[in-house]
């Protein structure tokens, strides 16, 4: 173990009926995950705009992940596809501009699931430290 | 229409009828089935597990060689049908098995379960169309009762060889029908005649095998009907009972197409 | 700039053994906007509330955080708190640094850190945060139940009871549904039509009720309280004001050889027809597929035999608009089709039957007048077997089942059992099982008086396969406390085929916005709390249509599917969720891309005149959300490429204010 | 349960069989045709495996009752595949030096004059290596 | 075709069909061509021109010009049309006030290449058989077309109108294998580290002059939220290189599923950065992700990120091809 580990900061977008609930879930059950993942409730997963995700990378995120319903259990009936098509493009994108495309994932977590919470959070969080810092996308300004 | 054809060991030497009326009926119907040359024995049996690689490497060889002639893979015994297409399924979902398969074999394109594999009988139904057939019977076996005797191979499992309906096929008895027959359902259609088992312990073949034979004779076929060298061998010779023919299918096409 | 208090919660130890509460209050009590900073034990205790009340007062806060468990715990009681010091509801944030921290990290620093950074985003976040209004929308005061069964009738029954409109609309000719085909009920054994018919006169004599029989639901607009429906009356070709029920016609039909599908096809009806005798409405109906003048125009005779004139060849589908406050899907389910599990012989011979044909086949309504008779040669059946699980409980791989337990197949299957063990004791019976499930009030002594009393022989195992041969059915089974392989030779083969929900459930769930599980289930907003509404508001759930269920059970839930329409229907006005989207008229291109990820149809577009350079005016095309039908999910937001759309409670600046809080 | 057990778990690996799907319905028991013949039958070999009983499997003649008839994997509700473990343990012995089921020099007193290859080339498939 | 176009204005001004005419007109060089509205015959003999300097798509300037008093006549050429069409589709031009002329174009000649190519005194230009003859004060030039046109004319996608109200000389064809994607895929092919450096090298030039933005068909928003100072993401220059990623991440997710391809933010970028490659890249995405769309090719059609399929592919699947 390296004394002067390096901890990754992940941003959690969840959406407030199904991951959110999801992570409500993972902590009844005690299932920890990382302490830099650091969620943000939106009412759905389709309320994140492409700007939110530069927005955190901006300010020195290394990692976003969008939690949402599972396909066809979106509260809102079809939130989570226009998700899923937007941020494949956008995910397409940010490869493309060769930026890590492990820094950036959706995932479908059910407010049953909180085990499945944990466990990505868990691995996203361990992919995103592999990476390590977030170079490629962050404004130095917003760098202490 | 052109396939690739494998035609297997057994239909070189103890069925060659199944073969012989096999190519009769296809030249007559208008089919190519061209042999694919340096074709190897399919093993007879799938191997089923995971950790098989070699006894799988033949199917994959004629199947990469009729991917490579760019046409579509029939096969007419049963069993090599049930082998080729199994083994081609796991090329197309088994990463690991389609890996260590080319890494064995290192061909110049690696395969990845690209063939088509049909069946004769689906290139009659999807290809030649059974109203095809029907118009170009010349003696209709009119009053024949016929039992379609399906056995395994064909049907099971269901979710990889996608032949039809595994518990309530229909295609051989469309096929009784065009030929002019009167096909008999029965229950027993479907269930083993003992297989490979005559082998060894030929009491276990006779038991199933007559009890396929007693429910189609009391169901009131004269005549059944089988696209495997085993079953034949299996119903004739370990059934117990003479009053019910059995016979490939391929003979009976020939025999009402004319041609045999 | 705000005045913002912070309450952080110890929640006993909950939060406290973890976070270092007294840190998180006093780092946070630096933050910019925050006036007020304090941990206590509970916040949520009235003691707790009566404290964040005082500190509201005293430090005229504007905004609070409160730093505790979810906000799906706590949100509704904290916002009430502040709205009795006259703080807007919308003002208060929560920071879960429970379920989110202190339950799941175990080191106390690391946690606090935690929890202090979560405390941040939630004041960077109230700072934007603006008071919002709930508005409000009138009710109209009728409600929509769709499908006539026992779910849909007692629905109506009890809506009406509370004295309001209610319409139930039945795509078959009569209401009545699955029950009124079965015999008996468990665990008491009553007869089903005993108790279900007058419920249906009942129904039919309400005034407050109105029945819409052969009448199939087109289009759903609108929102809770203000649903517009247009209903297809399908055409009898028979006046249902004229028609008496006498059934003279159906008498004399000449075309006698329709499949009775309310007999399970076991027997044929007539062309013209009344589905069974207590049909309600009572009213004949036209088979057009099968009436020769419909088809040929040559026959007339139910014409000629009416006495009042009732049939008229003519009549044509006619699409009613009804308005409604409330919708209650009551869709019901069906057996799957048993033709895929051949092995057991369903396709093969007559005599290999349903659960609900064996139902037609031992009531005395059905076509054999309740002697049970085998199907192929009507001689008396001396073995029966019964076969569990058709279907039911499959992996989800499977392609032919349900992953799901089909929860009825038990009981009944016991019922029948004993029933036939009674009507006919020189029978034998066998049911092959799985697992029995008797979970209910007084099903398992039910269950065990048909294995103690009435020595039905239950066999742990399967059916393998069914052959039929001599006029015999084969049956190949396996026993497995005997680790043996049974064969028995039955008369007649009886398989529990799982249920499924009707096939226009699908459908229907586009058409309301009501989401489903992937077996076609209806979801319930929650699986404890609110097992009877859909997530859509104004959408509920009544039966079958959302899990499979018995008749007290769907009795039960059909009642408090009621009480919550009665709920709604009470209210001459609803409050709406104030956090939908808004459209900025000032930004808005009305591009219409919004508009096309809607699920609600709630944006609407109309050319408005706006002030131009040089005293000009100009006149664009604008996109205006109707906040009463906006659930807001938020994904028009992300759809305007302007920012012109925005979400009340969830902006893009809050939520980037949060962002940028977290990344710090 | 048995955990850690090798021969269990080669058979798990080898198989492709997830044994903890099954619900102990008994359906491939109940379809088997060659129930008659086995000693241990297909329910019993998800159970054993699942407990690592492979020993006992392994030394019973059942292994080579098996037809491959792909009934049991057909009918399975559960998608379990108990004909999968069969060959799956059936390998993991003749897969052994000296351990074939089916020596080739004990066919020719086993043919008749109409066998097809097919027969003896499945026997020799599933009986030796 | 110039003096065909000029006589048809001519005659729907003069029949009262339109009171205005929308089209190119030259500059204070003959290369350096501009939009320009002309309201009489006079206007248009004075300044009217087509020639295959007339790169810029006019239909953005009718979302302005639709709004005002009377119909007005627009030319436009093949790929124009789809610009025109998305226009319509997003409500942002009135048809009822434009009468559409088609016009031919068989590639725009890119006046930096000529002079790269050492040509000076350009006066004209003339397209015949795959020909540029330039016309200089030096006397004529002939270049070969595919040495001098417009990259994105090099693999132009359509010469097909797919809307007008009249066409003028030949219709065109869609090319369906108009090879427009092979910069994205040798892109693709890179190590994800060669296409940082790359887009590195390519965006930091960016100078934030917006010169992409105001051309762009697709960015016609009343006010875009880069200049909007609610918005919260604001930006009046690109100070760090993150906004000028943000800047061209987002106008280019913006236009997702909009951009017809038309090639004219490439073309006016002073610090010539290959803009047209972002918004490919989407194209090239949807069309494999979702299925072939062409923004502008029916107006009916479903835009890709206004629907979706149950079974689509999920973010971040399937490789980076």
């Amino acid at each position: 173990m390296q004394v002067n580990e390096y901890k990754p900061k992940i941003v959690a977008f969840c959406c407030n009926w199904c991951s959110y609930a999801g992570a409500d879930g993972a902590g009844s059950a005690r299932l920890a995950y990382p302490a830099e993942v650091k969620i943000i409730r939106v009412p759905c997963s389709c309320r994140v705009n492409p700007m939110f995700i530069l927005r955190a990378f901006q300010r020195g995120a290394d990692g976003v992940i969008i939690a949402g319903c599972h396909p066809g259990d979106c509260h809102y009936t079809s939130g989570n596809y226009f998700t899923r098509r937007r941020m494949a493009l956008l995910f397409s994108m940010l490869d493309y501009l060769g930026i890590e495309r492990e820094r950036t994932r959706v995932e479908w977590i059910s407010a049953a699931e909180g085990a499945k919470f944990s466990k990505t959070m868990s691995e996203f969080a361990a992919t995103v430290a592999s990476l390590g810092e977030n170079k490629r996308l962050e404004d130095l300004r917003c760098k202490q | 229409m052109k396939f690739s054809y494998y035609p297997g060991c057994t239909l070189k030497t103890k069925g060659k009828d199944l073969d012989r009326y096999g190519r009769l009926c296809a030249e007559a119907l208008g089919v190519t089935l061209a042999e694919l040359p340096d074709w190897q024995c399919c093993g007879a049996v799938y191997p089923m597990a995971k950790d098989e690689i070699a006894t799988k490497l033949s199917a994959v060889r004629a199947l990469a060689s009729s991917r490579d002639e760019g046409t579509e893979l029939v096969t007419l015994c049963s069993a090599c049908h049930n082998v080729i297409k199994q083994v081609n399924h796991d090329m197309q979902t088994d990463a690991d098995i389609a890996l260590r398969v080319n890494n064995y074999l290192g061909l110049d394109t690696p395969y990845t379960g690209e063939t088509t594999v049909l069946h004769y009988l689906e290139v009659l139904r999807d290809r030649v169309g059974f109203d095809a057939i029907k118009a170009a019977v010349k003696n209709p076996l009119t009053g024949r009762k016929i039992g379609a005797y399906y056995g395994c191979l064909l049907l099971r499992p269901g979710k990889v060889m996608r032949f039809d309906d595994p518990e309530n096929p229909t295609i051989l008895e469309d096929f009784i029908r065009a030929i002019g027959a009167e096909p008999v359902i029965y229950a027993m259609r479907n269930e083993c005649c003992g297989g490979y088992i005559a082998v060894e312990d030929k009491g276990a073949a006779v038991k199933r095998s007559s009890a396929v034979l007693d429910n189609a004779a009391a169901k009131g076929a004269d005549t059944l009907v089988t696209a495997c060298p085993l079953c034949l061998y299996n119903l004739k010779k370990n059934g117990g009972r003479d009053d019910v023919a059995v016979v490939y299918f391929t003979e009976l096409l020939a025999e009402a197409l004319g041609v045999k | 700039m705000q005045r913002i208090g912070v309450f952080v919660c110890h929640c006993g130890t909950n939060i406290a053994g973890t976070v270092d509460v007294v840190a998180v209050a006093k780092a946070l009590g630096q933050e910019p906007g925050v006036v007020f900073s304090t941990e206590y034990q509970y916040m949520c205790s009235e003691s707790g509330q009566q404290l964040m009340r005082a500190a509201i007062r005293e430090h005229k806060l504007t905004g609070v955080v409160v730093c505790s468990c979810s906000p799906r715990m706590h949100e509704a009681t904290f916002r009430k708190a502040a709205a009795l010091e006259g703080v807007n509801p919308y003002m208060v944030e929560i920071a879960n640094i429970r379920e989110h921290v202190s339950w799941i990290h175990k080191d106390m620093a690391e946690a606090t850190e935690k929890a202090v950074i979560l405390g941040r985003a939630a004041i960077a976040k109230v700072h934007l945060n603006a008071p919002l209004q709930a508005g409000e929308s009138p009710v109209t005061k009728r409600a929509l139940v769709i499908g006539g069964g026992i779910a849909g009738i007692q629905t109506a029954l009890d809506i009406a009871e509370a004295g309001f409109e209610v319409d139930i609309v039945e795509k078959s000719p009569t209401i009545g549904g699955k029950m009124a085909q079965l015999d008996k009920t468990f665990p008491t054994l009553d007869c089903a039509a005993c108790i279900l018919t007058p419920k249906m006169v009942d129904a039919a004599q309400n005034e407050k009720i109105n029945i819409f029989a052969y009448s199939e639901l087109e289009s759903v607009k609108g929102y809770i309280g203000n649903f517009k429906a247009q209903i297809r009356r399908k055409a009898r070709f028979v006046d249902e004001t004229k028609c008496t029920g006498c059934g003279i016609c159906t008498e004399k039909c000449p075309q006698k050889k329709v499949p009775n599908e309310f007999n399970m096809g076991l027997d044929n009806r007539r062309a013209i027809y009344i589905p069974f005798a207590q049909a309600v409405p009572k009213v004949a109906t036209i088979d057009a597929n099968y009436c020769t003048m419909m088809k040929t125009g040559k026959c007339g005779i139910c014409s000629k035999v009416c006495g009042t004139g009732a049939i008229d060849y003519t009549q044509k589908d006619t699409v009613i608009e009804r308005e409604y406050g409330a919708i209650v899907v009551a869709t019901g389910f069906n057996p799957i089709d048993a033709k895929v599990y051949n092995e057991y012989g369903y396709m093969d011979s007559p005599d290999v039957v349903t659960s609900l044909e064996l139902e037609r086949l031992m009531n005395a309504a059905g076509p054999t007048n309740g002697t049970l008779l085998r199907p192929s040669d009507k001689t008396h059946p001396h073995t029966i077997v019964f076969v569990q699980c058709v279907g039911s409980r499959c992996d989800e791989t499977d392609e032919r089942g349900k992953p799901y337990c089909s929860k009825i197949c038990c009981m009944y299957t016991a019922k029948h059992a004993m029933l036939i063990r009674e009507k006919y004791p020189d029978t034998d019976v066998y049911v092959f099982y799985i697992d029995v499930r008797t979970p209910g009030k007084n099903f398992d002594e039910f269950y065990r008086r048909a294995v103690e009393q009435y020595g039905v022989h239950y066999i742990k195992g399967q059916v393998g396969k069914v052959v039929e041969q001599n006029g015999k059915l084969h049956v190949q089974a396996s026993d497995l406390l005997a680790n043996e392989q049974l064969h028995i030779d039955a008369d007649l083969v009886v398989l529990a085929t799982a249920i499924e929900p009707d096939k226009t459930a699908r459908s229907l769930g586009t058409m309301l916005t009501a989401s489903m599980d992937t077996n076609d289930f209806f979801t319930e907003a929650h699986p404890k709390l609110r097992p009877v509404e859909s997530p859509t508001a104004g959408i509920f759930l009544s039966g079958v249509c959302q899990g499979p269920k018995d008749i007290p059970e769907t009795v039960s839930q059909a009642s408090a599917c009621a009480a919550k329409v009665i709920g709604v229907l009470a209210k001459d006005k609803l409050t709406c969720n104030p956090c939908v989207a808004h459209s900025d008229e000032l930004l808005c291109n009305g591009c219409s891309s919004c508009e096309k990820v809607c699920p609600y149809g709630a944006i609407s577009y109309s050319d408005k005149e706006f002030r131009g350079p040089n005293r000009t005016t100009l006149i664009r095309r604008v996109a205006s959300v109707n906040p009463a039908v906006c659930q807001g999910c938020g994904a028009c937001t992300v759809a305007c490429p302007s920012g012109a759309m925005d979400l009340k409670g969830f902006s893009n600046k809050q939520i980037m204010a949060e962002v940028d809080a977290i990344c710090k | 349960m048995s955990h850690g057990n090798n021969a269990a778990e080669q058979v798990l690996r080898s198989s492709g069989v997830d044994v903890r799907k099954c619900m102990r319905c008994g359906k491939c028991t109940a379809t088997c045709p060659a129930f008659d013949e086995m000693e241990y039958h297909p329910h019993q070999f998800v159970y054993m495996v699942e407990k690592g009983e492979i020993d006992k499997l392994a030394a019973s003649p059942s292994i080579y009752k098996c037809l491959s008839c792909f009934a049991c994997v057909e009918r399975c509700p559960r998608g379990v595949e108990p004909a999968k473990l069969v060959e799956a343990v059936r390998l993991a012995v003749i897969r052994k030096q000296g351990m074939n089921h089916l020596a080739t020099d004990a066919i020719p007193a086993l043919l008749d004059e109409e066998m097809p290859q097919q027969a003896l080339v499945s026997a020799l498939r599933k009986y030796s290596k | 075709m110039q003096a065909m176009m000029e006589k048809r204005a001519k005659e729907l001004l003069a029949d009262g069909t339109v009171n205005r005419v929308l089209g190119w007109s030259a500059g204070e060089f003959p290369y350096d061509i501009t939009p320009a509205v002309f309201e009489t015959a006079k206007e248009l003999e004075d300044a009217f021109v087509y020639n295959d300097f007339c790169a810029a798509n006019l239909s953005k300037y009718l979302v302005k010009e639709s709004r005002k008093e009377g119909k007005i006549l627009v030319f436009l050429k093949p790929c124009d049309t789809y610009s025109f069409n998305q226009l319509l589709a997003e409500h942002r031009i009135l048809r009822e006030n434009i009468y559409v002329i088609g016009v031919p174009c068989y590639g725009k000649a890119d006046v930096e290449k000529l002079k790269a190519m050492g040509i000076e005194g350009i006066t004209g230009i003339v397209m015949q058989n795959g020909t540029y003859t330039v016309e200089t004060v030096y006397g004529d030039q002939t270049v070969k077309a595919a040495d001098a046109m417009a990259e994105r004319c090099l693999s132009c996608k359509s010469k097909k109108h797919v809307v007008y109200d009249e066409l003028l000389g030949d219709e065109g064809e869609v090319d369906a294998d108009c090879n427009r994607f092979d910069m994205v895929e040798k892109l693709e092919a890179m190590t994800p580290d060669e296409r940082f450096a790359f887009w590195r090298g390519e965006l930091s030039r960016c100078i934030r002059c917006n010169a992409c933005r105001n051309v762009c068909p697709a960015c016609t928003c009343e006010q875009c939220v880069f200049d909007n100072p609610n918005s919260g993401v604001s930006q009046k220059a690109a100070v760090t290189s993150f906004e000028e990623n943000l800047f061209h991440i987002i106008r280019a997710f913006h236009v997702a599923g909009r951009c017809t391809d038309c090639g004219e933010c490439s073309r006016v970028c002073p610090q010539h950065i290959p803009l047209h490659l972002l918004n490919r890249k989407f194209i090239k995405d949807i069309n494999e992700f979702y299925g072939d769309y062409q923004a502008g090719a029916d107006p009916e059609a479903k835009p890709p990120l206004g629907t979706y399929d149950k079974a689509d592919r999920e973010a971040g699947e399937g490789g980076r091809h």
